[in-house]
């Protein structure tokens, strides 16, 4: 099984269907689904199989803790390799990929999606771009995936959006290509000061970059940013658009709105966790020093993310803006847990990651649901489904639950630790935090009540309950918010090694504050 | 024997037929004598060029002058042309008639 | 008992509860009201089997070994330390046991009361699906050996709560009564949250054994004791109800009324007296959040007897009654008399139990009034009714002899000499006053409701209950008289099986507060307090069955500010309304319509802006003309040379 | 031999100047015509014999021709004048600022470092680069056809293919551009 490249054939997967997939009659809807569906199940498969054997599998002695290395030439002129490899954080990343990815695939209506054969080829290019994302190792093959996954998604906001759907996807291309030009230049930066010559982590990180002297303003002689700093600041904007974090979040609501059920499960559950993945991977290993300097700064921000969204969500009318901004609140919480820089403020956050992903699937399929049989997003115009839908009650109710952190549920796992995390920086980020939990039932019992209680209204009378299919997608959703709240052992077990190595990275820097 | 002092006035010539050519371009609207300058600069080239090598003791300028000429020589095939045709369509032979590139 | 034996015990009284609620949840649509009714009832009263074995093997432990720790299985582990880790840890101990047998035996009892109460409601099997997973997430809170399982279960029974509150759907005041319940729940959830976290990164666990083996971590009467004991203290604040946390319980009355029994009276509300008991040895580590605690506890209790004598609802004035008994149970947990206040909430639970039982088979015979001014001369049609109500009354108002008698008088006891100065001095003649106003309105309901003439039509057709709604009310009727009687009595040195039997939970350890009084100042007390109850009884009896005087004249005697403060609940959800609800819905407004727009998106729109404008201007030099192309590029080309050659170097 | 120089210096840039600043098209032909020439009597004098042929041959005998014939064709009496608007202000600018620039710099020698090359005053004090100077006496018979033949034919012969290529498709288009039914 060590011959075979397993993380080639994650990538390779999803774009060889889409390849496959240009074979197929546009006509035979379901070979083209079933095509999509299987590339989909076999990536699933993979990751399933490499998170059976990762206990077994020895990591390596670089600095990252990584298993199941690919290391081959890429662009020898330039020194980029083409080198994958997964550790416990990015395991668990890509195993919420393949089953968001899975269940979008699943959750494609073959009636109502015109053009079809288009469509899924550009879901299965999407999820090669991701897991490319999740899984290299090097620099620059991170970023022509992370550039390359902008492509399909572009295609498909543009093509298959709802009304808005024009400014609210320039506004995204906008902003996170704007945000990851600026990463691009600190790559680069990175490049041509790592004593290395290379753009593979692992190399760079052998050997210390300096972070160079820091700009004065002429006149004034206020000492500002060392270049270290500056490449740090990009990177971090790059990755704080893509989460997004308050105030780098506007692209988010308008495009959730614009964005069609069905790529919002990918493109809510996976998309939005790469820019928390990108501190872990990137951020936190190449600066440690500077994320140490900044982390209070950037706990702020998280936390204004967790308030700011909760009344966001506490104020909008339109279900999937509701759920938008909740979004927002949440990740938040997978932020503040990144930048408290500790041990259970980033397991907090995997399994946040992971939970989040889950939450948010079921919630904007559960809005897809409402919207198909209502013909209406407004949270005035819908009430008293209870009655009617007696399974979507049900299932709503414990996506309700687990978005609003109930213990006994996945999303208090994540959200304990990470307060807890949050609370070994500042007691005050976990106050706040817990301001924005109260605020979370309040707003999520606003949108479960207001859909599911009291009279029906003229657009829910005679509305008919989920159809099997249907309730089948969101069973195993539901079924693991609640897997998880009773153990989240499984994760962290994985993913704990790995954190303690990064962190591990922090505390030399955070002994010696005057080291460069 | 040659002077090395005339190096510079070579230089020198060289980069005026250059700039003389390249003012033309700017200040010509006939196509036919823009297409004039053009060789003239491209001349000038060759002139730097030849003297380079001729004082660096080298005979790549000369290959290298060499073609230029014939790249020249094509470009001027072209050129002249294109212009034909353009004269052929009915339009004046005026530079900034074919504005077509603007929106 | 052995931890193989422990660990089977666990998981039974846990898996029943469960099993009857998934089953009802999702087969009793299929199945019908009959499966419902039996998988409903007897997978509780299989989990109060469970519950006798379990007291059975805590009591026939051998001394020092009744209490043991089982662990189900690991729940995460970030490699100890101050990272946390953490066990599905239970407990079974004599605290834990006697929650048991409160939880499951009251609650199967309301169980089967229940199928009467529900019999025509289309709901049934949501009912008891939901009424199953309380008590399964009731016995998870009490059975809990880790600080965070504790936390889980604590906010699994708020959900239940909500659930059960918000049974009627269509009902917009029971939609948001049960929002407002759980939303302060989720506050005291927060505390308890910000309080495991000081608490693991001190002691390095969650586990409670380990907990309290390690109190080592905090000087005693510290700041940081103080304040993980108020955190712990406000989250059990916003479960019991008490000041300022209270609001939500009145409101909770818009659930069926056999959710008021077993949660909003026996159960669920007292779960704050039984964190503070369990957390007896942090609490005697802080004195100053021991007397908040116990005052808060007293405070409610005055305050909650005073809105209670002018509601008119039914239910509201059992509710708030059952506040003020919550208010002294947190009083005697608060001066360290741990044993005295579980004494009084297991009596509680059998006598608020009964009387919100019977009060449903009142307003179930009158077809839902639940005003009291519109009842009256229920006596002679209902009589099981009336006479469960009566002893439940008397219980209640602390009439000699009946069980709340007992552990009233008992906590109180303690409460004559239990701190510093006059300090306890105070709180007990507030208790005194507490007695008389108890008996004030335990009556004024009962001769209201019961008593005088019918004050409507319906009125005088009213009909017994039937069995399903009556036994369990008999049952608890005569529980309600005797069940003290062999188990404590409220002097010192006299009969003591109560406080025996928790004696090894609390033994460990001692609150600085907690004095026991001397035989006499206890006999003193109790004639005292027992005396301030037949007062309380007998003025209600001339007030509202005898009429002399009128409640009316009196009222207008007193001074205005009482009733008007009375009648409106002292203004508390206005205030709430005002402070808290209204300006945190205007910042979310203000977000939306102002800060949204004008801010967060308008620097982005800005910077949008501005490129825009630059490349309209930048358009005009795009001309089309070649030679102006060329001007540009030798502009730029000669300044390039001339840069190149003079000044880069 | 210096006064030759000049005077074919002095002639090239004349006609050159007569090239630009004809009014009518056909002068600007003929001024060519003499300033290829000049270049040509400038390469023999630089011993560059065979570009002296080539330039002679191509230029003066091919393209300016083609030139003229197409002047004559298409607009034999055609008047442009120059005018003294911005663009002729930057030119006129340009060639004086630029001549002037590489002249000095030429005279001054020129000085090259790792990062390119600088003019720089020759022994200046603080002269840090290697200065390069062109040898006083190297002249040799360096130019001569034989030895330009050889790299032509060894070294650089892909690149002189490519060229024969690059004809070939430049007559082909141009056949193709003019040929009558293109209309």
């Amino acid at each position: 099984m060590n011959h075979i490249p397993w993380l080639t054939l994650l990538i390779v997967i999803p774009a060889g269907a889409a390849i496959l997939l240009q074979l197929v009659p546009r006509r035979l809807t379901a070979v083209v689904k079933g095509v999509t569906i299987l590339a989909t199940l076999a990536g699933a498969v993979i990751v399933m199989l490499l998170l059976l054997w990762m206990p077994g599998n020895k990591a390596t002695n670089g600095p990252l803790p990584l298993h199941f290395q690919e290391t081959h030439a890429w662009l020898p002129a330039l020194n980029a390799t083409y080198h994958l490899g997964i550790d416990g954080i990015s395991a668990w990343l890509l195993a919420l990929n393949a089953g968001v990815f899975l269940l979008g695939a699943l959750a494609i209506s073959r009636k109502t999606t015109d053009r079809l054969r288009f469509y899924c080829t550009l879901v299965l290019l999407t999820e090669a771009a991701t897991t490319g994302v999740l899984l290299s190792i090097d620099l620059l093959l991170f970023y022509m995936f992370w550039e390359g996954m902008l492509v399909p998604l572009y295609v498909l906001l543009s093509n298959w959006g709802g009304d808005k759907r024009g400014p609210a996807t320039l506004k995204f291309i906008v902003y996170t290509v704007a945000g990851s030009l600026l990463m691009l230049v600190a790559i680069i930066y990175l490049y041509i000061q790592s004593p290395s010559g290379s753009f593979d982590l692992e190399r760079i990180l052998a050997q210390p970059i300096s972070s160079g002297s820091a700009f004065v303003i002429p006149l004034i002689h206020v000492t500002t940013f060392t270049p270290k700093e500056l490449a740090f600041i990009c990177f971090a904007l790059a990755f704080a658009i893509k989460i997004p974090i308050v105030p780098l979040h506007t692209w988010l609501p308008d495009l959730y709105e614009a964005c069609p059920p069905a790529v919002l499960v990918f493109f809510a559950g996976v998309v939005s966790k790469l820019g928390a993945y990108g501190f872990i991977r990137f951020a936190l290993t190449l600066f440690p020093g500077e994320m140490e300097k900044y982390r209070f700064v950037l706990a702020g921000f998280a936390v204004l993310s967790i308030i700011y969204g909760a009344l966001m969500a506490l104020s909008e009318r339109d279900l999937k803006r509701i759920v938008a901004y909740a979004s927002i609140s949440h990740l938040g919480f997978i932020a503040l847990g990144i930048f408290s820089l500790t041990d259970n403020g980033i397991n907090g956050a995997v399994i946040q990651i992971i939970n989040h992903g889950i939450i948010i699937s079921a919630l904007f399929l559960i809005v897809g649901y409402v919207e198909s049989r209502t013909g209406t997003r407004d949270l005035g115009e819908l009430s008293g489904l209870e009655r009617r839908m007696p399974w979507l009650y049900f299932f709503f109710l414990v996506a309700t639950l687990a978005g609003l952190g109930m213990p006994g549920m996945n999303s208090f796992v994540g959200e304990f630790t990470i307060m807890l995390g949050a609370f070994q920086l500042n007691w005050v980020y976990a106050v706040l935090a817990g301001g924005g939990v109260v605020l979370a039932a309040w707003y999520m019992l606003r949108l479960h009540q207001g859909l599911m209680h009291d009279p029906p209204k003229p657009r829910t009378e005679g509305v008919h309950d989920l159809h099997i299919g249907e309730g089948l997608l969101l069973v195993p959703l539901v079924a693991m918010m609640i897997f998880i709240g009773l153990y989240p052992k499984p994760i962290t077990d994985v993913s704990t090694g790995s954190v303690n190595t990064y962190v591990s990275l922090i505390q030399p820097a955070a002994s010696n504050p005057g080291t460069q | 024997m040659l002077n090395p002092n005339l190096f510079p006035y070579l230089l020198g010539l060289s980069a005026f037929l250059f700039t003389v050519g390249a003012m033309g371009v700017l200040i010509r609207r006939n196509p036919i004598v823009v297409f004039m300058c053009i060789e003239l600069m491209l001349n000038a080239g060759n002139v730097a060029l030849v003297a380079y090598g001729r004082f660096l003791n080298s005979e790549e300028g000369q290959i290298f002058a060499f073609m230029v000429i014939v790249v020249a020589a094509a470009e001027v095939v072209v050129g002249l042309a294109l212009i034909t045709q353009i004269f052929r369509l009915g339009r004046e032979l005026d530079v900034d008639d074919l504005s077509e590139m603007k929106e | 008992m052995n931890v193989s034996t422990a660990s089977t015990l666990v998981l039974l009284v846990l898996a029943f509860p469960l099993i009857g609620s998934a089953l009802n949840g999702f087969l009793g649509p299929v199945f019908g009201r009959r499966f419902v009714n039996l998988a409903g009832t007897i997978s509780i009263f299989a989990s109060f089997v469970v519950a006798c074995l379990v007291l059975a093997n805590v009591v026939g432990a051998p001394a020092g070994q009744g209490a043991i720790t089982v662990r189900l299985w690991d729940w995460i582990n970030l490699g100890g330390g101050t990272n946390l880790s953490v066990g599905m840890d239970f407990t079974l101990d004599a605290l834990s046991a006697l929650m048991l047998m409160v939880i499951t035996g009251v609650g199967f009892l309301i169980h089967v009361y229940s199928v009467g109460y529900m019999e025509h409601d289309t709901g049934f099997a949501r009912f008891f699906s939901y009424m199953n997973f309380f008590i399964f997430s009731m016995l998870m809170l009490v059975l809990a050996a880790d600080l965070l399982i504790l936390i889980i279960g604590w906010a699994l029974v708020a959900l239940s709560s909500y659930l059960l509150i918000g049974f009627w759907h269509d009902r917009p005041t029971a939609v948001a009564a049960a929002r407002k319940a759980f939303i302060t729940q989720v506050i005291g959830d927060v505390a308890l949250v910000i309080a495991a976290f000081l608490i693991v990164l001190n002691t390095h666990t969650l586990s409670l054994p380990n907990i309290f083996a390690r109190t080592q971590a905090f000087p005693a009467g510290g700041a940081l004791i103080t304040g993980i004991c108020a955190l712990l203290a406000i989250g059990a604040f916003a479960k019991s109800a008490q000041f300022p946390l209270h609001t939500w319980l009145p409101d909770a009355m818009e659930g069926p009324t056999p959710v008021s029994a077993l949660i909003h009276a026996a159960t669920m509300v007292t779960a704050g007296v039984y964190l503070i008991a369990r957390f007896h040895v942090l609490f005697n580590l802080a004195p100053v959040a021991e007397g908040m605690v116990a005052c808060v506890g007293m405070g409610t209790a005055v305050m909650a007897g005073i809105i209670a004598l002018s509601q008119i609802d039914i239910k509201r004035v059992i509710a708030y009654s059952t506040m003020s008994q919550i208010g002294l149970m947190i009083y005697a947990v608060g001066i360290g008399a741990y044993s005295a206040g579980m004494f009084h909430f297991a009596m509680h639970a059998v006598f608020k139990a009964l009387l919100f039982m019977a009060a449903g088979n009142v307003i179930h015979a009158l077809h839902d009034e639940q005003d009291i001014r519109l009842m009256g001369g229920l006596h002679a049609r209902m009589r099981w009714t009336h006479v469960a109500f009566g002893a439940g009354s008397l219980a209640l108002g602390g009439f000699f002899l009946f069980s709340g008698w007992f552990s009233k008088e008992d906590l109180l006891g303690f409460g004559t000499v239990s701190g510093p100065g006059a300090a306890p001095w105070i709180l007990y003649a507030v208790g005194v006053g507490v007695n008389v106003l108890t008996g004030l309105y335990a009556f004024r309901l009962y001769f209201t409701v019961f008593q005088g003439e019918p004050q409507t039509a319906r009125g005088f057709g009213v009909k017994e209950a039937g069995y399903p709604m009556l036994i369990p009310v008999v049952i608890l009727g005569a529980l309600s008289v005797i069940v003290a009687w062999p188990l404590q009595f409220p002097l010192p040195n006299t009969l003591h099986v109560f406080s025996d039997f928790l004696s090894p939970v609390f033994a460990g350890s001692q609150s600085p507060l907690l004095h026991d009084p001397s035989f006499g100042l206890a006999l003193v007390a109790l004639i005292i307090g027992t005396a301030a109850s037949l007062i309380g009884i007998g003025l209600a009896m001339r007030l509202w069955y005898e009429h002399r005087p009128d409640p009316q004249v009196v009222l207008a005697s007193l001074p205005r500010v009482i009733p008007l403060l009375s009648y409106n609940k002292f203004y508390f959800d206005e205030i709430y309304d005002r402070a808290l609800v209204q300006p945190v819905k205007a910042v979310a407004r203000t977000a939306r319509r102002v800060v949204e727009p004008d801010v967060m998106d308008s620097w982005v729109q800005g910077i949008g802006e501005l490129l825009r404008g630059f490349s309209l201007d930048l358009r005009l030099v795009q001309t089309g003309l070649i030679r102006d192309y060329a001007s540009i590029f030798t502009v730029f080309a000669v300044v390039l040379v001339v840069v190149w050659v003079f000044i880069a170097r | 031999m210096t006064v030759l120089f000049a005077v074919v210096i002095a002639l090239a840039a004349v006609s050159a100047l007569g090239v630009v600043l004809s009014r009518q098209t056909i002068y600007s032909a003929l001024s060519l015509v003499l300033t290829v020439s000049m270049l040509a009597v400038l390469f023999l004098l630089l011993n560059a014999q065979f570009l002296f042929a080539v330039q002679l041959i191509i230029y003066a005998g091919a393209v300016v021709v083609l030139f003229v014939f197409i002047v004559a064709l298409l607009s034999p009496d055609a008047e442009d004048r120059p005018t003294l608007d911005l663009r002729a202000v930057i030119g006129i600018a340009g060639v004086i600022v630029v001549t002037a620039l590489v002249f000095i710099a030429a005279r001054n020698g020129i000085t090259y470092n790792t990062n390119g090359f600088h003019a720089t005053a020759v022994g200046g004090a603080s002269d840090p680069y290697h200065t390069f100077k062109f040898p006083q006496d190297t002249v040799n018979n360096a130019g001569n056809v034989q030895t330009v033949a050889g790299q032509l034919f060894t070294n650089y012969l892909l690149p002189f293919e490519i060229t024969s290529m690059l004809l070939l498709v430049a007559a082909i288009g141009a056949v193709y551009l003019t040929r009558r039914s293109s209309r």
